[in-house]
């Protein structure tokens, strides 16, 4: 399904053709419901920036911060200004079926909008001008934006607590100006994924109606590549395979962030029905919202009666992965139309998530917050659930699935590759001991809590 | 003067200065610590990981107490402190040679 | 009044019902503008989880934060699944002046949305037909669905610091699934609160506009019958009576939760409103709006003179607890017209609680966030207050009052000792001693702070 | 522009005017989309009082963490008294192109919306009387509330660590009832700063959108009246001129505020469009979200690099401040339609804020936030900007910066100084040794942490 | 050689620093305690409950110095971390059998 | 017995317990301590201002030991935690006239 350029979603297209006839919802007051909905569903998703950054500092030993609150900032302002400089267009216009769209720089308000706006009197013309395009322009740049960081989010917390900062950020810049556009062009950008070869030749388009793959799948990607490159923070995996825990240093700031994302996953789904201008595309978001909500509290019940049968003790990190490895797997389908699959759907992706740590541990992938697991892993659980629950069509899910991992991976990982033989992105031995704030910040986030300087 | 360290479960804390304060000292010095012995540490889980922890909360105090205090003081302690588990902790006695007060200048017996 | 299917509120009804005739908002546009209306005020009230975590997180003892964090998450999950499974059939279906809805299971979207999406075309009588209903339903499902997790949230923080976590959790089945349903279904289900026999016997409705009693006092009546088969927390009170503080251990988390909960409470009463669809709704709204917010600050400005004046330091947590009394005192009649009402409404909440805190310790109750104070006796001020100030009739606000506290807190006593005469309900106590945290997860809310095993 | 009272924003008076002509979206319907607007925007910008709060948390040492938690939540509720009590009505009412409005109190919803709301039904005549106003009166009220806390946050966190709590809080008693009111009247009331006297003498009306100058210097000047009158912390200078820094005691806290300010900016910015019932109004609160977004990435980029430049090290609180001294930028002219300026803005803004918090240290000026920087010094520069990027002029755009700094500063000054010399101000000296917490609140906020009573 | 174990109130740690400083001593070690003695704690209030706090925050410093430095580490210290008022805190002084710099090996007064 | 007192580098703890356990020592106890000395803290930058931080991160070991194996203990203490580079810390040893271990009340070297 195309995300933008090709129509306003499946529903959406229905609605509008469709008002003339019933001369219901008029377009002028559609065109301010799908922009308001862009607008307030993409600031819900604009506060998962908050809700990676608590997870992820709630997730890190104290000693590395203050250095993961400066990334979370820093990498939500790069996204959303590479976004604007190139990303957009690359990702949404000229498409047409293929690999990549066009680079035409800074996305702008286009000249109706401008018109209208410049104009002494709103006259028909001008408002129809403006209207027909059954969105505000930035309304929609604004909700796409939002997407961007959140891929980038997820490498920042696998890499956390030995990743430089510069080299860090560097990466974002491509993920966020190239690579996350380039995937999501072959899909919401009505690429090849959603060209009528893809359907003749896997039996459907490729379903992915938020990001289960687009975004959860591409940041996953990213992320495993970073941590083969970059390597497991020092003394974590013993010689004898052994698997010494770092404990993250604040948890209730890792469940504040959990539940932030969660409240930010109704914009990031509910949004994804990209229009709100009639009762078909109120009835659908509405569904998209409790399918949301159910996925993500299956995975926390079932991440919790899991590690209680495993463990004999219940993990309130590994209930924290299973929210958010819910609500993951519920991305690609939260328009099903029978709620207790999405409970089905996420439960199973909380699950996933239980098993999945321990085993990237296994492989000596050093993921700091679960990130691959939770989101790379559930990702592929719930674009090829789309399939499976009558959704899509299982093979071109498969085939989607394999070709998104088959770009960003060897890609990414040529960018890890070049930035550290370039600059170098791991901080040095000492670095990492005493703390990456102290040593790329020269600054504690606790000064007077636990080793703190100011604790005399 | 001696001074009576020990080092015992944080629990314990109150009842301790409780034990002091009946038989006459006035004043002590507490320190969070962390101790390794006999006692096992609890074993964690984190992510699917175990680890032990081999360090356990413990308080140390310090008492400086005149000679003829030393063993009411121990004895308090020791009574005080137990809760016959293992960890409960230990006493040890060191010599003081010399002690002021701060405030005042005074030194010896009369400081503590 | 009828929260949901009897009617769009009060307010809605007339405007619906008055909208063909004067050619406005035109049918289609006013179900979109409810829908979205349900799903942002819903979202917003959802938020509240992360409020009632980060509040409870900050109020208790560091060695029971990770445990309590884990609680909040688990039971704003199972809250959820429960009301889909059984809890919104209970409540609003078929209840028809009675005392409870029917059993159906799993509440699924109407056949009417279903056609509606799955149609080639959005033809004038499948919208109609959708439209008809005035709002999509599982928006309103999902609007109703958080207020349930409240009435648990309050149970939690209660309890905090000694219960069991399965248990606790059990409880919260049952209290999702049942009794919270089964109070709702007699005044937002349309029942005998809402009948006209009720009318006739006591003067007017049961008045509770968005949940002062239903929501507010259920969840305190809950409490407190857990609060005392439970019992306090070892040492709380000496052996003379004194009452010894367990201080909370992170008061700025504390005051976020309170500022969530805020943020949260412009949802819980301005979506309560029921309806967005006309200026009759939007204007009420504003109204809502408002109330709530005066009545917020006046708890938080009174409940801070009085513990001055009367300890001649001002309490933080205080404060904070002032601002939710507040909020729940206003939550039964927001929509009053002279501001100024609210003031006095929520500054004498505010009062309630700064006075109810100390007595519950005179009596060995044992609540750990104040949330009885806050929430049961609060509440009961609020619903009271609409018959004061001329929203309904005092002894039809009485009556209901005290109806719900009869059947939810025997019922509550009767769960809570059939769990500890069961499986337990109390921690052991060298659990208590070391810490939930410790003996329910294994696991440190701040490892590298405090006592935690990290800092060495 | 005048905010409210004499029309509904330049962009909003077009749209309604309009709206008859082309038969779009009717009149009620735009009341619903106003109204909605407000109050969704509003509930963001609410928010905000959060994200102060926390920046501030987490930027006071632990000893006065409990006091600026309190201080935040009292402010926000005395701010909304105090508006709603005068403030609005000295605002907004009977401004008349003159220095200030009408001492008329408590602000209640009008006698138009009562009828509407009382009515047996709702008949076209009173639904008419009420929509003519374009808004729901009482949902205007509550958008331009919130906007007085900000006000008043920024007071707060300049002058945190050794400000009494109570003549603190008496000085937001004036400022909300009074100084922002009365500066607020010159502009967004229609007061002189709005009058043709004003636009024929300097060329221009004065243009600040969303309030940098009347927003965000006002409380700037405030806070650097008080800093002066207050005086540094103890210690805090050294007798050489050396400058002791004093860090926060929690950054991941001040991180989340910082999120939450951006997120609530988008409210404060998007939502004084002032309207939404029309293409024309949501395609230009779509050009607000984006340039609103871009600006505040722009001042965390630039913050980032220059500290990385001029001191080898990325400082976070720098890069926090860059981002709201961005936000603050542009929040003058978040309407220009060339979305490359806005970063530029911010970019400068964030540049601005790391060169300015050293300079007020030379001047020995104590502003533990930095809010004199990223407030009042980023919001001269984004009302400036206005005139630079063509959304003004020049010369207008600096008078009213002079005029408002010109009246706010000496009378808080004086304000100031008559509550030094009555109740005093300022901690005495040994409560500022031991903390506020300890000497106004009795309670620690972190009792398990650090120096807390309760690590033993 | 002596240990002079130093218990004082925390903000005085930077003058006594300095006065050891400047008396040629050139390392310490400083920790965190808690001292119970006549300096009553202040008395808290929480949520409508009084409590006392016994235990007051202060700073253990533990230098050891050679024997002919001993009086005038005492005596510095004794200076700089007096205010005159009650709690100033106490000095003791210990015998130390041995010192080594676990840097160098070296041991005796060359390893302080 | 005596008291074997060690300041070192706190990721050096584990190092050092495995030392002592190595040679038949059965329980010691550490705190987190703050160092000053020869190796010079780290400059931080806060919002433009420098500041130097004096005092650093150590961690202080207190083991008993019977006289016996006072020299073992030293040594392995001074060779676990030796990095050769500047601020390694000290060993110092005092005298302790007795022991107690508060579970049993046993004293001596059997306390231990
Ligand atoms: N040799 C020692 N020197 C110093 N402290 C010791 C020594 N042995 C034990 N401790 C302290 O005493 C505590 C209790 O010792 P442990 O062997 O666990 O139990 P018990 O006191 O019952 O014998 C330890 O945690 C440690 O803090
Ligand atoms: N006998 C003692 N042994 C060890 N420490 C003591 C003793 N008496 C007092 N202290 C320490 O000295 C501190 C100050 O003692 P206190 O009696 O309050 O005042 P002053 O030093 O003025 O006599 C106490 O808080 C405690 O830490
Ligand atoms: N005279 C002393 N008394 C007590 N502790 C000392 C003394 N000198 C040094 N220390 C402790 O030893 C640590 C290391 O000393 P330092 O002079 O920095 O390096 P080194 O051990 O290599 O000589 C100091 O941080 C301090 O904790």
């Amino acid at each position: 399904m195309s995300k933008t350029l090709l129509s306003l979603g499946g529903a959406g297209v229905l609605s509008l053709a469709a008002a003339p006839a019933m001369a219901a919802v008029d377009p002028e007051t559609a065109f301010v419901f799908n922009s308001f909905s862009f607008l307030v569903n993409g600031l819900v998703v604009m506060f998962m920036a908050a809700g990676f950054a608590m997870l992820e500092a709630g997730l890190v030993r104290s000693k590395n911060t203050a250095t993961i609150c400066l990334k979370n900032i820093a990498l939500y302002s790069i996204a959303g200004l590479m976004f604007y400089v190139v990303g957009y267009a690359v990702m949404y216009t000229d498409v047409d079926g293929g690999f990549i769209g066009s680079f035409s720089f800074f996305y702008n308000p286009p000249a109706a909008e401008l018109a209208l706006l410049g104009a002494d009197e709103a006259t028909p013309e001008l408002v129809k001008a403006v209207t027909d395009n059954g969105y505000a322009s930035q309304s929609d740049w604004f909700f796409q934006m939002v997407f961007v960081a959140t891929a980038a989010s997820i490498v920042s917390g696998t890499l956390a607590e030995r990743i430089k900062l510069w080299p860090f950020l560097a990466f974002v810049v491509v993920l966020s100006a190239l690579i996350y556009p380039i995937v999501g062009s072959w899909e919401w950008g009505g690429g090849w994924l959603n060209s009528d070869w893809y359907i003749a030749s896997f039996g459907a388009e490729f379903m992915d109606f938020a990001g289960s793959t687009l975004v959860h799948s591409t940041g996953g990607w990213a992320a495993l590549a970073g941590a083969i490159v970059l390597g497991a923070r020092k003394g974590r995996y013993g010689a004898n395979g052994e698997v010494r825990p770092m404990p993250g240093a604040n948890l209730p700031l890792a469940t504040l962030g959990t539940f932030i994302l969660w409240f930010g996953w109704f914009g990031f789904n509910g949004g994804s029905q990209l229009a709100l201008g009639s009762a078909l595309d109120a009835a659908a978001m509405a569904i998209v919202f409790v399918n949301t909500n159910l996925a993500a509290a299956g995975g926390v019940v079932v991440a919790m009666m899991v590690t209680q049968i495993r463990y004999k003790k219940v993990d309130l990190t590994m209930a924290l992965n299973g929210a958010i490895a819910g609500l993951v797997s519920i991305t690609a389908g939260p328009d099903l139309q029978n709620h207790f699959h999405s409970i089905i759907i996420g439960g199973i992706g909380g699950a996933i998530v239980v098993f999945a740590v321990p085993l990237m541990d296994k492989f000596k992938i050093d993921d700091v917050v679960g990130a691959i697991s939770a989101h790379l892993v559930a990702g592929i659980w719930g674009t090829l659930a789309v399939g499976i629950f009558g959704g899509g069509a299982i093979l071109a899910q498969l085939v989607g699935i394999l070709a998104v991992g088959a770009f960003v991976f060897p890609v990414s990982l040529l960018v890890w590759f070049a930035l550290k033989s370039t600059v170098g992105i791991r901080a040095d031995e000492e670095a990492e001991v005493m703390g990456l704030d102290q040593s790329e910040l020269g600054m504690e986030a606790y000064p007077e809590f636990g080793r703190g300087s100011q604790t005399m | 003067m001696k001074m009576v360290m020990a080092v015992i479960k944080p629990f314990k804390l109150d009842d301790v200065r409780e034990a002091l304060t009946s038989i006459g000292i006035q004043g002590l010095t507490a320190t969070e610590a962390r101790g390794f012995g006999r006692q096992k540490g609890q074993t964690e889980i984190y992510r699917g990981a175990e680890y032990t922890v081999n360090f356990l909360p413990k308080v140390k105090i310090e008492v400086v107490v005149d000679d003829s205090q030393v063993d009411g003081a121990v004895e308090a302690i020791q009574k005080a402190a137990n809760t016959g588990r293992i960890g409960d902790g230990k006493i040890f006695v060191l010599d003081v040679g010399q002690a002021v007060r701060i405030r005042t200048g005074e030194t010896g017996a009369t400081a503590l």
